[in-house]
């Protein structure tokens, strides 16, 4: 078995595990899931070597017949591109799991099952290349969270999960009516070959096809104006889950859309690059003008979310190198620097109980420790240069403003407005004096705790400094994308 | 290509001293923690010697490539430092002024809570700065940029539980932030333009390209690149974050908001000059927004009666000063500006502090007075650079302003005017606080002490560098660039900024030495007028009615809970309102009972079999 | 003179007359023992119908199986519960009204169909067909039908275990 | 009256659908479960009748499998669902179909 079949099989096994475990020992429950997603990971850095010298090809393929009719493979494998993304998933679940450690007690075997299916669900996605095997894990992915929210959520569970699930099904219907109408095209869901069949589409059907997709990718996303189940649903969820929905979940839509709506339809995703990007914009100003006047910290993290993914799909849909690296680049460091955040608003949450800014004040006078790291996750969510944000903003910027300059002057405005809420949180949360409610306990970091966040603020600054390791497999596969849309292959098959 | 000197060093020493005193400051004693910090800073300034001894007089700039740092298409950032002769002046000053000013902080801050974290941002600013100097391209420039904002925002709200220092804090580097929007759109002009970020390509290529009559990309470039300078150097409109960031500990506002950081703009401008020269509306902009800045800010220093406060409103006139002078294109007299104005206005802000630290943090100079003979080593320390900011001959800001001004001359007779009239108003209020504050009787209650030598000792550096400074930096500073119109007979014009600076003493010692009621009644006098200018011109509370409260209000309640939750949600629930509306007649249809289910599917039968039946179907 | 009749015609009517009289008195009788004799009744008619068909091995399964094994459990659960006849409820005039015509409908047209699209079907004679016996099918049975055989015994199996989940929690 | 000589497979198919239809119409009217599960098998075997009426007329025996296999699902059917209705009319001391619609919502 190839390393990327382990990867898949280990949180599955661990799944099955877990739910086999009493529910009154979460004490094992938690430790086989923390095992699982560590195997996972050891399993998934494993195959770092070999695609980062090999980034534009498909690495570690599996293509094993599933279904003969129609003709479904499990088809999978990884490039330069999904490989971090593999990789991020693999790294936030041990420590969102490591997060929950103590915290979860009600029916814990069942709560890190799901965590494990979820990882399972979520990581099928990014490494999937037949298009119906795709759906599957979609689908899958989405199971647990719904669980996660209606069964350990906060407030108004039941409300968000039920509207998390109208939209992501919404969205999932649509994707699952364009694969089939593209099947009935190509005959094919294989994806390695379907990025050179949409040529021959009929051109009304490609645009039927591309608007579904763009459709379900931009919910998932989320883009304005499909975004008002992101903040009930970040808000509801227990905050180590919010940790991956915000972290890794938001990547699948960004995945997506460069993967399957650019990759395989960029005559009509170029056609529509203006309107997806002034979406993108609004959504980065949007974002950012809601996240100000929060009074929830979880709320404004989840608002800073879509205004950080706006930047995310305006590099997408400026369609040069630039944007495009900045894209990718900027989707594992908002998975970075987002975990981060929301990690540290559980401790703050574990120990306070309450997500309301009001509640707080001086805790950097209390907790230095958590006050630093927090500070270090909040100058990576502003992209302040030498943390990984700033690099992906920046190349995004570059190469919006080489497609148009004006996207990149109002995409600037939300660099400005970050600077504003997270600040402006930061110092009513951190500064002033000390409140009465967290006077008597507000302890520093545990062990464990810096054992949560330390990695994740190591990265922050690695990416920040060196990124060539990750940028040049990126880069190398995003030109290979953008050769294949634009190069040689697909304008014969188009003749 | 000369060999390399490991230039990197100058940057990561402050770095490690910042990374040590973070991690472990807190279980150091204090001793230790200010050894790290000063060694640091003193390494970092032993080695700018030896570099620059050993690179001689820097007829072509030296450069040294480290690694990397993006590459994307065509695009390639690498991590590159360069010495030139720009950068050398930077380089002394920030080092030199910066090592003086630790020490001193050693002994101003010997009882404040955070001695540690305080010595960690410093030298964290340090890094940065030193970072911002030495870059040989853009983006390495604005990671400094960005730093300085960093550590000035830490700084600012150094004193954690004041609410005041944090929003000072958040307001620099928000302000920042509008800057530094202008200076990354500028960049990706760049990028777009020349295809790269490195300053000798850049500017390589911007040489080669004719000056633009109307406005160009150049232009464009220059302006957005001004709009950072304004941003950081706190030019009209965005200065309002400079006074009030008189909110964090003194060392910090003679280092950051005085000597260094807040002069980047001006390095960038003078940086960037190939690009400035060929935009000459950009100068214009330039020049008109470094003289209003200057004439506003120093009719605002006036009026103000807090001691930092007005030192502080001199550093934005003395900036607008520095602008004057790079738009019309007396870079050099700019950077030379930069340089004296780092000795004097460090020995201002260092001297308002070592008062404040003598008078237990009282600011405000109606409390004071008659402190010439309490401590006198400030007081004559003070004088030097009293006399250096107000122009008098012999002192070395006397040297660069009177340059400023012939240059302006050079460009525009009414803006020279009025440039003296300014330096006239700079005599005077600066006269008026060492009048309020040393002469006359002691007004204030608590009993003042002289400041321990770490403190003293740095003063007295820099006075005696902001009386020879001057001389010493002034051919270093005018190797730099293209030759000014200072060299020649000017006399009858330094005549008259020498006695314009004289007159402002003059007057301030009339107002305040001899006529001590004179002031107050000026003030009832001009009424209105004078209560505009004691409130700053109103500037905050305009930008916080025009700006701050529509933003907030709009986003909550239109944004927020009127598209998001109102709009958005409201079709989306709608959706399913409708769709249960539906299901409530349907739901008639299914009272449970399993009969009436089976009834529905065989008239469902039925009427599928029927309807093959009618279209035919069946086969 | 009316010549006698074939006995696959008669043996038709005779059972198909009886099966329908069977049927009516299954869906008619008050009382639910009664309904499930007159049900035997109809499976034996239809065992009888499958032997003239040439399924010999089905008749016998039908009889064995069906009349046999599932209706006497039917009769079990009948004397268990003591079920007496049904006590007369409100009409359900919504299955009266809509269900009884769409059923008559449905009827009327599938027969319509049969006779329409299928009006040259071979006649039926006994012994005409012979590959109904235990040998055959169950060579069938056991190669080309085999994972559905299997399948259906892990089905067995479940309903089984089912069966017993479901009635052992009565006991607790 | 004139009797034909032979019996066309087609009218096993007519009283195939009969029964059927029988077996609806007892599963509309009858109140009692038992009864009404009875009429599923109404249902089932009239369904078998029509395989084994089609397996004679194709001349293949696949027909008469699938009865086969109907039959055994419909023993498991019987189990499970006769199980079921013990637990209901434990639960609810009837077996009149009206009572029991916890379908509703």
């Amino acid at each position: 078995m190839s390393p990327l079949n382990l990867m898949l099989v280990v949180p599955l096994i661990g799944f099955l595990i877990c739910l086999l475990t009493p529910k009154e020992n979460e004490g094992l429950a938690r430790t086989i899931a923390l095992g699982a997603s560590l195997l996972a990971l050891v399993f998934g850095l494993g195959m770092i070597g070999l695609v980062v010298a090999m980034p534009t090809g498909f690495q570690y393929q599996t293509d094993i017949p599933w279904i003969s009719t129609p003709n479904i493979h499990f088809h999978v494998g990884v490039d330069g591109f999904s490989l971090w993304m593999v990789l991020l998933t693999a790294l936030l679940t041990p420590l969102s799991i490591l997060a929950s450690w103590k915290s979860v007690q009600h029916r814990a075997n069942l709560y890190y099952a799901f965590i494990l299916l979820l990882e399972f669900g979520v990581l099928g996605v990014f490494v999937s290349l037949d298009m119906f095997l795709y759906y599957v894990f979609w689908e899958i992915s989405i199971v647990p969270v719904l669980f996660l929210i209606g069964m350990w959520g906060t407030e108004q569970r039941s409300a968000a999960a039920v509207k998390f699930f109208l939209y992501t099904m919404t969205g999932s219907v649509l994707m699952l009516a364009g694969i089939i109408y593209l099947y009935t095209k190509t005959n094919t869901f294989d994806f390695t070959q379907l990025a050179l069949l949409t040529a021959n589409i009929p051109h009304e059907a490609r645009w039927l096809m591309f608007l579904a997709f763009l459709f379900a990718f931009s919910i998932k996303t989320p883009l304005f104006p499909l975004h008002t189940w992101l903040p009930d649903t970040y808000a509801s969820a227990p905050t180590p889950v919010t940790v991956l929905l915000a972290g890794v979940l938001s990547k699948m839509g960004t995945y997506s859309l460069l993967r399957f709506c650019v990759g395989l339809f960029p005559n009509e995703a170029k056609e529509a690059a203006p309107w997806v990007a002034a979406l993108a914009v609004i959504s980065i100003i949007y974002g950012a003008l809601v996240a100000i006047v929060q009074p929830n910290i979880k709320r404004l993290v989840a608002y800073s979310s879509i205004s950080h993914l706006g930047f995310v799909v305006l590099g997408i849909f400026a369609f040069n190198r630039w944007g495009l690296d900045g894209a990718v680049y900027q989707m594992v460091n908002h998975g970075i620097s987002t975990g981060a955040l929301f990690l540290l608003v559980w401790f703050l949450e574990d120990r306070r109980g309450s997500l309301a800014i009001a509640d707080y004040g001086g805790v950097a006078r209390v907790a230095p420790w958590l006050s630093t790291a927090f500070m270090v996750a909040t100058l990576g969510s502003i992209g302040l240069p030498m943390l990984g944000n700033f690099v992906g903003e920046f190349l995004i910027l570059q190469g919006a403003a080489k497609a148009s300059f004006v996207w990149a002057v109002f995409a600037s405005v939300g660099v400005i407005l970050s600077a504003v809420y997270m600040l402006w949180m930061y110092q009513r949360v951190f500064f002033g004096e000390i409140a009465e409610s967290i006077a008597g306990y507000m302890p520093d970091l545990t062990l464990r705790e810096t054992a949560v966040i330390l990695p994740l603020i190591v990265l922050m600054i690695w990416f920040g400094i060196s990124t060539t390791g990750l940028l040049e497999p990126i880069s190398a596969a995003n030109g290979a994308l953008l050769n294949l849309i634009e190069g040689p292959a697909r304008v014969a098959v188009m003749k | 290509m000369t060999e390399s000197q490991s230039l990197w060093l100058i940057p990561i020493l402050p770095l490690i001293g910042a990374a040590l005193n973070g991690l472990l400051g807190r279980r150091l004693p204090k001793m230790a923690v200010s050894a790290i910090a000063i060694l640091s800073v003193l390494g970092s300034f032993l080695w700018v010697m030896k570099c620059l001894s050993a690179l001689g007089n820097l007829d072509t700039p030296h450069a040294e490539h480290y690694f990397t740092w993006i590459q994307s298409g065509a695009l390639e950032i690498g991590v590159d430092f360069m010495v030139d002769r720009l950068t050398r002046i930077m380089l002394l000053i920030v080092t030199g002024v910066g090592l003086l000013i630790h020490i001193y902080a050693v002994g101003y801050m010997d009882h404040e809570e955070g001695f540690s974290r305080f010595f960690s941002y410093l030298n964290l600013f340090m890094f940065f700065m030193l970072t911002l100097v030495l870059a040989k391209n853009f983006l390495l420039v604005f990671v400094g940029w960005e730093g300085v904002g960093l550590a000035s925002y830490l700084l600012i709200g150094f004193y954690l539980k004041e609410k005041f220092a944090g929003d000072a804090g958040k307001k620099a580097f928000i302000v920042n932030r509008i800057g530094d929007f202008g200076f990354s759109l500028a960049m990706f002009l760049i990028v777009i333009t020349f295809g790269s970020l490195d300053f000798t390509k850049v500017f390589e290529a911007a040489a080669k390209m004719p000056v633009e009559a109307h406005a160009g990309i150049l232009t464009a470039i220059a302006l957005l690149l001004f709009v950072g300078a304004c941003g950081k150097s706190a030019q009209m409109p965005l200065y309002v974050w400079l006074p009030d960031a008189m909110a964090g500990p003194t060392p910090v506002s003679a280092l950051i908001h005085a000597a260094t950081m807040v002069t980047a703009g001006v390095y960038i401008v003078a940086r960037a000059s190939v690009i400035f020269d060929r935009a000459p509306i950009a100068l214009d902009v330039v020049s008109y927004i470094g003289l209003l800045t200057a004439v506003v800010a120093a009719t605002i220093g006036v009026t103000q009666y807090d001691i930092k406060k007005v030192f502080a409103y001199s550093t934005v006139s003395q900036l607008g000063f520095m602008f004057m002078a790079c738009g019309a294109k007396a870079y050099s007299s700019g950077i030379f500006h930069v340089a004296t104005h780092a000795f004097f206005k460090a020995v201002l802000f260092l001297g308002a502090g070592s008062v404040i630290h003598a008078l237990h943090g009282e600011q405000d100079m109606r409390n004071m007075g008659g402190l010439r003979s309490k401590i006198p080593q400030t007081f004559a320390t003070l004088c030097f650079a009293w006399l250096a900011i107000s122009g008098v001959p012999g002192f070395s800001g006397a040297l660069s302003k009177d340059e400023i001004l012939i240059a302006v001359h050079g460009k525009s007779e009414w803006m020279f005017w009025v440039g003296v009239v300014t330096a006239g108003i700079t005599a005077f209020y600066v006269s008026r606080a060492m009048f309020m504050t040393f002469f006359g009787e002691y007004r204030g209650k608590a009993h003042p002490h002289e400041s321990p030598l770490s403190m003293t000792g740095p003063l007295w550096v820099l006075a005696l560098l902001s009386a020879a400074g001057g001389y010493l930096m002034r051919d270093l500073v005018h190797s730099i660039g293209p030759e000014t119109a200072s060299h020649g007979d000017h006399g009858s014009l330094e005549f008259i900024i020498v006695a314009a600076g004289l007159l402002g003493i003059g007057l301030a010692a009339f107002m305040y030495l001899m006529n001590r009621g004179l002031s107050q009644s000026v003030a009832k006098a001009l009424g209105p007028v004078y209560r505009l200018v004691y409130d700053k011109y109103r500037v905050d509370e305009f930008y916080d009615a025009a700006l701050v409260r529509p933003i907030q209000a709009g986003s909550e309640s239109v944004l927020w809970k009127g598209l998001d939750v109102l709009l958005i949600d409201g079709v989306v629930n709608g959706v399913g309102r409708t769709a249960s509306a539906i299901g409530g007649i349907l739901r008639r249809c299914q009272g449970g009972h399993v009969p009436s289910y089976a009834t529905w599917i065989v008239l469902g039968a039925a009427l599928v079999l029927i309807g093959f039946q009618l279209v035919g179907g069946g086969r | 003179m009316i010549p006698m009749p074939n006995l696959d015609v008669l043996g038709f009517l005779v059972l198909a007359t009886f099966a329908v009289l069977c049927g009516l008195s299954v869906i008619l009788q008050k009382h639910a023992v009664a309904s499930a004799l007159s049900l035997v009744g109809v499976m034996g008619s239809l065992a009888v119908l499958y032997l003239m068909l040439g399924a010999e091995f089905l008749a016998a399964v039908q009889m064995i199986v069906y009349a046999g094994a599932i209706m006497v459990l039917f009769v079990f659960v009948i004397m268990l519960l003591n079920s007496g006849s049904e006590r007369p409820a409100k009409a359900r005039y919504f299955a009266y009204l809509v269900g009884i015509p769409s059923l008559l409908a449905f009827l009327g047209v599938i027969s319509f169909f049969i006779l329409k699209e299928l009006p040259n079907t071979s006649s039926v004679q006994f012994g005409a067909f012979t590959q109904g016996g235990p040998a055959p099918v169950g060579r069938l049975l056991f190669t080309q039908y085999l994972l559905p055989f299997e399948v259906t015994s892990l089905l067995v199996l479940i309903a089984i275990i089912g069966a017993m989940v479901l009635a052992k929690k009565e006991i607790d | 009256m004139m009797l034909p000589n032979a019996v066309p497979v087609s009218w096993y198919l007519i009283l195939s659908a009969i029964l059927f239809s029988m077996g609806v119409a007892g599963f509309l009217i009858r109140r009692n479960i038992i009864t009404v599960f009875m009429c599923i098998e109404l249902m089932l075997n009239a369904v078998n009748l029509s395989f084994v009426a089609f397996s004679y007329e194709l001349k293949k025996i696949d027909g008469q499998l699938f009865t086969f296999f109907v039959m055994v699902v419909a023993a498991a059917e019987a189990a499970v669902g006769l199980a079921i209705i013990l637990t209901v009319f434990r639960h609810r001391m009837s077996l009149e179909i009206d009572d029991v619609s916890s379908l509703k919502n």
